[in-house]
């Protein structure tokens, strides 16, 4: 090429080349650098290999609120046994309070994630069972009723003695909370796990489990930040919930599908394993050496709490971030086998990828 | 004009699109049907449902490729070869239809004994003055006929300054009712046999190797057109600018005409030629021309010093003998009285010397050229953008610095009214806003739903659309703006009685307005192009009823019909009533949908077969009758023999179906008329990187003008080393022309963002470009950028041995609009066919390297480097 | 004004279905075009993909018709109509209106609904914007236009439908390619088509309707040569509330194991001292 | 108030019909009454402005407005379909960018300027009166030439008949301007 012709090489071309080179793909819209196979729609590279799937369009606030819903609602079963069964009225209604202000905030959280906050109301306009979305909106405010009944008995404790409204907003409140708390705090998993982003519906049964025993575990530890470090109890449900997450976590490890890619590699994958250590074997770990010494127990049930939270908060993060990865994964819902067939700009390659399959 | 004109009789659309349903064979050609006309094209997808085979023949496999049978790449510019090897192919098997081309054509007419064909001269026809650069058309008269010879004048059709649209007819030159035929054919000088020679080496082979089109692959093509021929089935051929835009682009469609003839596909259901407009009113636009050559239908404006003198000898030239130009006078007489009413009286000739004599070439490109000399003051554009849609932009734009006023007149800010500036010549520094004295004003116009009217649409069918609602603003019609315009003029020529101002004040000029802004009626404007009888004031319905007299007018003949009665407009009438739509608008002439389909009977008047059974001779009522207003004379019998003394109609045999023909019969040949020769002859494109293999001693087309001077230049030709590749340009479904009604609208925009180059893998690899990677095109006139869509569609070709690459490239950016690109048209040259003196926009040569062109005045330097290279 | 209407006939409670056939399509894009006016949808972005003469690339928001554009090779001879082989194809793209439908079962606020015409519709005027639906549609058609925050999509012109005309996209198709009709006629007119085009050769033509999975058949079929995957319809579409069983079955035993867990730790470990 | 209000809850109707939330019973007031945007329009007969098929159209409009266009089913060409840029006829009309003042440029001037229609019809008219003064021939060597060549007119085959016809009666027929051309070749 002459001297002319080459100093019209757009320095543009070579930064795309470049990009190619390193990056194996250019992201510019449509753009290809030499080298690369022609843009193509066939039965291997399904169309321009284009997502078919829609990513969530959810914002940030919408882990937080799957955290936030896990806790409160396992803090409302919480604040509704441990009286009952023990004698530990402080953690039950400290549980209860929580519980209270949780659910407050995921409702504030829930309609601030709405594209029309106003309409929030449109969520009780019916009850539809086959959508969770549904199902766990009524829970939610079910359960909010509930928890605010209770802590209204509570309040009503302090003021007068035995008065018989408070007795009966204490039962139907701690009832409440304790029946609509199963659902509030892992319906979450379902609600992720039963939609059509592969990476989720690919572990819907063990979603609810994990989201669950993780709204359990950050209970216990939101509990013993706020001083309840005494209590063993708190200390073995955590441990329970810790050992469920580190199986979860091993079984996850185990599956090989493609569709889990995403709870493997990347930034989706790094949250989700290190979810996985800071809300397993590593509270595990402090929880026991906390039984052992009584000098560092309190210290170390706070460390195994806020490993327990971090976690919690990794896993909620890393779960939802995957879904967008996930979705953006052409080859799956084609069953398209990977890898992509096409290596070279060369003819008889483009060729290959229009030939039919007979 | 003159391709279907000399060949049949009308220059315009010889069948409907609804027709298309009932062919047996389609070939597309120079046209993307379904891209540029995609309702029209639903015809041809019922017919192909129906087991009629679409071929489409194109340089690139199109959205139309991609719903044919048979698609068939052809090197941009080799269009005559092809369709003169399908010629050679039906004439050497026998595959031409004997009954009609006997009775229907000039096949067994016998030429004189001094014409020379080009098959004899190496590409020239008898009759060139290699001087003048022109043909004298004597020697190509029928034997027997007398030429028309005036004061040494060159024969009528034949002037300079003829711009080719006055061709409804041909064979002007000569007296043509006086010819000898020889019915068996076998006259070495029948013109069926000088046809068999003239195509003789336009053999299969000879089509592969110009063409780069398979012999397997032509063969098929052969087999399957010929094959929609006979009593029982028909073919059908669609063209549009893909052949009208080359140097040949008259000479590719009288190629179409001839094999139609030879298969008697004229006048038949799902047969004839379909020309396919671009333009909503682009037919009505040369039915009723804003042309400088002629006059309402086809009636030619009279050239200074030819045949101009008297007005006698102005009809002496123009009208026959025999068929419908006989009544020529009564056609013209009623047009001036239209124009110049009592003004026009027999003793000033009815007003002829009120018309301005047209001295040359006055056509677009030819003032165009004048006005970058700086000989123009002013211009008015109406509904088009020179800026972008025109051949070298660049000329185009500086041409415009030149005026002292324009006026333009759009719907939205086109490039046209903003070339002063940010034109790419301002943004390169070659122009200087400050230096342009250039006045322009931009004025809103009312879209076609803001105003009533008609347009012809491309089968001559006149369609009226009605105003819903006001225009916005200040936005007008343009019926309104030269209405009042035109009420002034005449009120200062009113003022001031100079013959200078005969013209003016002797014009008709009264219309009915209505509404707050005097919107003149155009309902009254299509009762003057009807015509009326000016002793009962009554509505015409038929030209027929024209009179030289002076008591009818009427300011388009061709039109008369439209509006017979003072509450009918046939235009706006909507019941269609049979598949063909009659009781739907008005077709001319005379409500006729399928022009010339006497032939859709035997020269007995028989039905040639049920199939295609179409208008036929009733012998009880002795009247011709059948499913179309009969275009012939409606009681005259099949065994009528001529009557010269009566003129018309009646001076033809009955069994001869092209009426505008002084012998009735459709030509296969052309004794005059036409500048480049009688019969169509392969030339290259006046830019190709191949020798002619057929004449090389004339690589292009002889008569052709190149307009080439410092600011129009070409690429030396064949083979310009800097510039390998063929360029062919064409449009996009998704875009309108010059885009002044698609890139400003959205939705549009969406589809097609940005300005592309279509390569074939191939050609890619050759010049190290990759998908989506802008490239530079570049031609001696130009160069611009666009992105590369590198695709299978696009193929090599093999011409002559070695491997032709095309780029193809579509036309509609500009730098206004909500989506922008370089111009298409900027590469393009300035040039002009010998007849119509059309640019050749689809056959040039080019070079494409990687990466988008500098901006500003580098772009200008890189291309003067690159025209210098000399690898 | 006389003439023709484009009234269809068909009368509310009468299933309705498009039936959108690619072996006639041309690829002109006027159905996008005639979505987008009669509905009033914006432009969505002017990028140049070079996919093809695709610039609109996938359904979303705002675009409910997408034509699609699959190039194969070409042979000199061979036109895109003729069996031998693929070589640009087209096909108009749009909501499947699901027998089952991910985004029906999906919306909490009851704005996706099943009409009289038996298509699923999205109430602009109810929805909030939770974008659950975006994710239960195993086809990726709903998605949430951000600066408006509801999400949006085909609306089968169910007001033009109402009145007894026909959805603008099939009106408009100059080849006739996009059909409309009653839903059961449609069904048969398409296995029909299929003979036709088998009988001419095109033994890779199909028609595109997933009954057999848990979608149970959509309500905008497809006539398609080659695979559904050039295409981008997926080969196996799945309604997610099949998962929800198994999902409330895990999630029921963790709730009885929290329970369990919190109960037996209070119980033994709760009391003091 | 609150009864109609409840009776307007779509839960209570489940309860009664035991049906899902996904039928009539989750259709709002709006989709009930659901009309398309042309109910009520005045219909007055088109024809598409964009290529030469033809095709019919039917334009929908409303106290003086453009609320749709459409393809006439009744057309014997069209049968009231139309390509991509028919189909966007409605927008060519409505759209932002359309012209409605006059603008002007003044020579050597950088920028646009409004005037009023009025004024710019004089302005032109002066122009052409004047450079038609200039230039006009009426004869040459004694022959009848009445022409000027000065003054040029480009454009007509988007416009309709009956404009084309004033065009050249005027240009032509009165003013002998002979630069007169359009897009239409053969």
């Amino acid at each position: 090429m002459s001297e002319a012709q080459s100093s019209f090489r757009e320095s543009r071309l070579d930064e795309i080349r470049r990009e190619a080179s390193q990056f194996g793909t250019v992201q510019q819209a449509g753009i290809r650098a030499a080298g690369s196979p022609l843009p193509k729609a066939s039965p291997q590279t399904g169309y321009y290999q284009q997502h078919l799937l829609k990513e969530p369009q959810w914002t940030p606030l919408v882990p937080l609120y799957f955290f936030v819903g896990g806790a409160s609602g396992s803090l409302g079963v919480i604040g509704s046994l441990a009286d009952l069964i023990g004698e530990n009225d402080d953690l039950a209604r400290k549980a209860r309070h929580m519980a209270t202000a949780g659910s407050t905030i995921s409702s504030v959280l829930l309609i601030a994630d709405l594209g029309r906050p106003s309409r929030f109301l449109n969520m009780l306009r019916i009850f539809k069972p086959q959508s969770v979305m549904s199902v766990g909106s009524w829970v939610l405010s079910g359960f909010s009723a509930f928890a605010a009944a209770s802590t209204l008995a509570d309040i009503l404790d302090t003021q007068i003695d035995g008065s018989p409204i408070a007795t009966f907003l204490r039962t139907i409140g701690r009832t409440g909370c304790t029946v609509l708390g199963m659902p509030f705090h892992n319906y979450t998993g379902v609600l992720i796990g039963a939609t059509a982003i592969p990476v989720w519906n690919n572990r819907v049964r063990s979603l609810p489990r994990e989201f669950g025993m993780s709204g359990l575990q950050s209970a216990v530890s939101l509990l013993e930040l706020s001083g309840e470090t005494d209590s063993n109890a708190l200390n073995a449900i955590g441990l329970v919930a810790a050992a469920f997450e580190t199986w979860e976590g091993i079984e996850l490890l185990r599956t090989r599908d493609r569709e889990l890619a995403p709870t493997k590699q990347g930034l989706t994958g790094a949250l989700i394993q290190t979810a996985g250590v800071l809300s397993g074997p590593l509270p595990i770990a402090l929880r026991l050496a906390s039984l052992f010494t009584s000098r560092r127990r309190r210290r170390l049930r706070q460390a195994a709490a806020l490993s327990g939270i971090i976690g919690s908060l990794c896993l909620r993060y890393g779960w939802v971030a995957a879904g967008t990865v996930s979705a953006r994964d052409w080859r799956i819902p084609l069953n398209i086998p990977e890898p992509d067939a096409s290596t070279s700009f060369d003819r008889r390659a483009a060729d290959s990828l229009t030939r039919r399959t007979p | 004009m003159p391709g279907l004109g000399t060949s049949v009789g009308r220059g315009g659309a010889t069948t409907a699109q609804q027709s298309l349903a009932d062919s047996d064979a389609i070939l597309i050609m120079g046209s993307s049907m379904a891209e540029q006309h995609p309702v029209g094209y639903q015809w041809v997808v019922e017919a192909r449902e129906r087991g009629c085979k679409v071929i489409h023949v194109d340089p690139r496999f199109t959205r139309t490729s991609a719903t044919a049978d048979i698609w068939v790449p052809l090197r941009a510019g080799s269009d005559i070869v092809f369709l003169g090897g399908l010629i050679h192919y039906v004439l050497e098997n026998e595959k031409w239809f004997k009954e009609y081309v006997l009775h229907y054509t000039n096949a067994s007419t016998i030429l004189r004994d001094d014409y020379v064909d080009a098959e004899d001269a190496g590409g020239l026809f008898s009759g060139w003055d290699a001087e003048k650069k022109k043909y004298d058309p004597e020697t190509w008269l029928y034997k027997g006929s007398e030429p028309k010879k005036e004061n040494g004048q060159s024969l009528p059709g034949h002037h300079d300054a003829g711009g080719g649209h006055a061709k409804d007819r041909g064979g002007e030159a000569g007296n043509t009712t006086e010819f000898e035929t020889d019915d068996t054919l076998q006259h070495p000088r029948c013109i069926f046999q000088v046809l068999k020679r003239h195509f003789a080496r336009y053999t299969p082979e000879m089509v592969e190797r110009s063409c780069g089109v398979p012999q397997d692959v032509f063969l098929r093509v052969a087999e399957t057109y010929a094959a929609a021929s006979g009593r029982s089935k028909t073919g059908c051929i669609c063209y549009a600018v893909g052949w009208t835009q080359h140097s040949t682009g008259v000479q590719i469609i009288r190629a179409a005409a001839i094999l139609q003839l030879l298969l008697g596909n004229f006048g038949r259901p799902g047969g004839g030629i379909l020309a396919l407009r671009g333009h909503a009113s682009i037919q009505g636009s040369t039915d009723i021309p804003t042309l400088y050559d002629i006059l309402p239908g086809y009636m030619p404006m009279p050239f200074f010093d030819a045949d101009s003198k008297t007005f006698e000898q102005y009809i002496k030239q123009h009208s026959t003998e025999a068929g419908l130009w006989t009544k020529f006078e009564d056609f013209m007489v009623s047009f001036l009285k239209a124009w110049y009413g009592d003004a026009a009286t027999k003793e000033n000739q009815w007003g002829f010397n009120f018309l301005p004599r047209v001295t040359g070439d006055h056509s677009e490109l030819g003032y165009w050229l004048d006005m970058k000399d700086g000989k123009l003051e002013g211009l008015f554009v109406m509904g088009q953008n020179p800026a972008v849609g025109a051949p070298n932009g660049r000329l185009q734009r500086k041409a415009m610095a030149n005026l002292k006023w324009l006026v333009v007149r759009d719907l939205v800010e086109i490039e046209t009214s903003t070339f002063w500036k940010d034109s790419p010549e301002i943004e390169r520094g070659e122009l200087r806003t400050e230096d342009i004295a250039t006045e322009v004003f931009l004025m809103p116009a009312a879209g076609p739903a803001e105003k009533s009217g008609s347009f012809t649409n491309t089968q001559r069918l006149l369609q009226w659309h009605n105003k819903a609602v006001e225009p916005p603003g200040d936005a007008r019609s343009e019926l309104w703006f030269v209405y009042h315009l035109g009420r002034m003029f005449k009120g200062r020529a009113a003022r001031e009685r100079t013959p200078k101002n005969d013209a003016l004040n002797a014009l008709t000029w009264e219309l009915p307005t209505e509404g707050a802004v005097a919107e003149p009626s155009a309902e009254a404007v299509l009762a003057e192009i009807n015509g009326r009888d000016l002793t009962t004031g009554k509505l015409l319905s038929t030209f027929e009823d024209l009179k030289r007299d002076g008591t009818t007018m009427s300011g388009c003949w061709i039109y008369t019909g439209v509006k017979p009665a003072e509450n009918r407009n046939v235009a706006n009438e909507r019941s269609a009533h049979d598949a063909l739509g009659h009781g739907w608008g008005f077709a001319w002439p005379k409500d006729t949908r399928i022009i010339y389909n006497r032939a859709s009977a035997a020269p007995d008047g028989t039905p040639w077969s049920e199939e295609k059974k179409f208008v036929w001779w009733d012998e009880e009522k002795r009247e011709w009758t059948g499913k179309d207003i009969t275009d012939f004379k409606k009681d005259m019998p099949p065994d009528h023999k001529r009557d010269l003394s009566k003129g018309g109609l009646e001076a033809l045999d009955g069994d001869k179906p092209f009426g505008m023909h002084p012998d009735g019969r459709g030509w296969l040949y052309v004794n005059s008329g036409l500048k480049d020769g009688p019969l169509p002859t392969h030339f290259e494109p006046l830019e190709s990187p191949v020798e002619n293999p057929l004449y090389p001693q004339h690589q292009s087309n002889p008569p052709s003008d190149k307009k080439q001077r410092p600011d129009n230049p070409y690429a030396s030709t064949p083979h310009d080393s800097r510039f390998p590749f063929v360029l062919t340009t064409y449009r996009l479904t998704e875009h309108h022309t010059a885009g002044g009604m698609s890139r400003s609208l959205s939705h549009l925009s969406e589809l097609q963002p940005e300005l592309f180059a279509e390569i074939s893998l191939e050609l890619a690899e050759l010049t190290g470009v990759s998908p989506n990677d802008y490239v530079t095109i570049v031609t001696p006139r130009a160069l611009i950028s666009a992105r590369a869509l590198v695709t299978p569609r696009m193929t090599p070709l093999i011409i002559q041995g070695h491997q032709i690459h095309q780029v193809g490239l579509p036309y509609h950016w500009g730098w206004k609009g909500i989506v922008t690109g370089d111009v298409a048209n900027d590469l393009l040259a300035i040039s002009q066919d010998p007849n119509v003196r059309i640019m050749e926009t689809k056959g040039l040569v080019c070079n494409l390297i990687p990466g988008r062109h500098p901006a500003g005045h580098k772009a200008l330097d890189e291309l003067h480097e690159l025209l210098e290279e000399r690898p | 004004m006389s003439g023709a209407t484009d009234h269809t006939g068909i009368q509310p409670g009468e299933v309705t279905s498009f039936l959108t056939d690619s072996t006639l399509c041309i690829g002109c894009k006027a159905c996008e075009v005639a979505c987008k006016e009669w509905n009033g949808i914006s432009a969505d972005g002017y990028d140049f993909t070079g996919w093809s003469y695709d610039n609109t690339a996938a359904l979303g928001h705002s675009t409910w018709r997408h034509v699609k554009f699959v190039e194969g090779e070409i042979t000199p001879g061979i036109g895109g109509n003729s069996a031998q082989q693929l070589s640009w194809e087209f096909s108009s793209d749009v909501c499947k209106h699901c027998e089952v439908a991910g985004c029906l079962e999906a919306c909490p606020t009851g704005s996706l609904v099943r009409t009289e015409f038996g298509s699923v519709f999205l109430q602009p005027d109810i929805c909030n914007g939770c974008s659950y639906c975006v994710i239960s549609c195993p086809f990726g058609v709903v998605q949430k236009n951000e600066d408006d925050g509801r999400a949006f999509k085909c609306t089968f012109c169910t007001d033009r439908q109402k009145a007894g005309m026909m959805p603008a996209c099939a009106k408009a198709c100059p080849t006739e390619s996009i059909k409309f009709g009653r839903l059961d006629e449609l069904k048969v007119e398409a296995q029909v088509r299929l003979a036709t085009l088998q009988s001419r050769g095109m033994t890779d033509a199909q028609i595109y309707d997933p009954t057999h999975t848990s979608v149970k058949g959509i309500h905008s079929m497809f006539i398609i040569r080659g695979e559904p995957e050039t295409y981008n319809l997926p080969p196996r579409p799945e309604v997610p509330t099949i998962y929800l069983k198994d999902a409330w079955k895990s999630a029921a035993f963790e709730a009885v194991a929290m329970v369990g867990a919190v109960v037996a730790s209070f119980f033994f470990l709760g009391r003091k001292g | 108030m609150l009864r109609d209000l409840l009776s307007r809850w779509p839960v209570l109707q489940q309860i009664r019909t035991g049906s899902d939330g996904t039928g009539a019973e989750s259709w709002s007031e709006r989709t009930r009454n659901l009309k398309p945007k042309t109910a009520g329009c005045e219909v007055t007969r088109g024809v598409c402005p964009y290529c030469a098929v033809g095709c019919g159209q039917l334009v929908y409009h409303k106290d003086g407005k453009l609320i749709s266009i459409e393809g006439d089913p009744a057309s014997p060409i069209s049968r009231g379909h139309l390509c991509p840029k028919g189909s966007n006829t409605h927008q060519l009309h409505t759209h932002p960018g359309r012209l409605t003042k006059v603008k002007y440029r003044r020579p050597h001037a950088k920028d646009w300027e409004d005037i009023d229609l009025d004024t710019a019809m004089n302005m032109i008219a002066d122009r052409v009166w004047d450079a038609r003064e200039r230039t006009f021939e009426e004869t040459r060597n004694g022959e009848s030439l009445m022409q000027t060549t000065a003054i040029a007119h480009l454009g007509g085959a988007t416009l309709d008949n009956e404009e084309n016809y004033l065009i050249k009666k005027l240009f032509s027929g009165g003013l002998g301007m002979v630069c007169i051309s359009n897009q239409a070749r053969i």
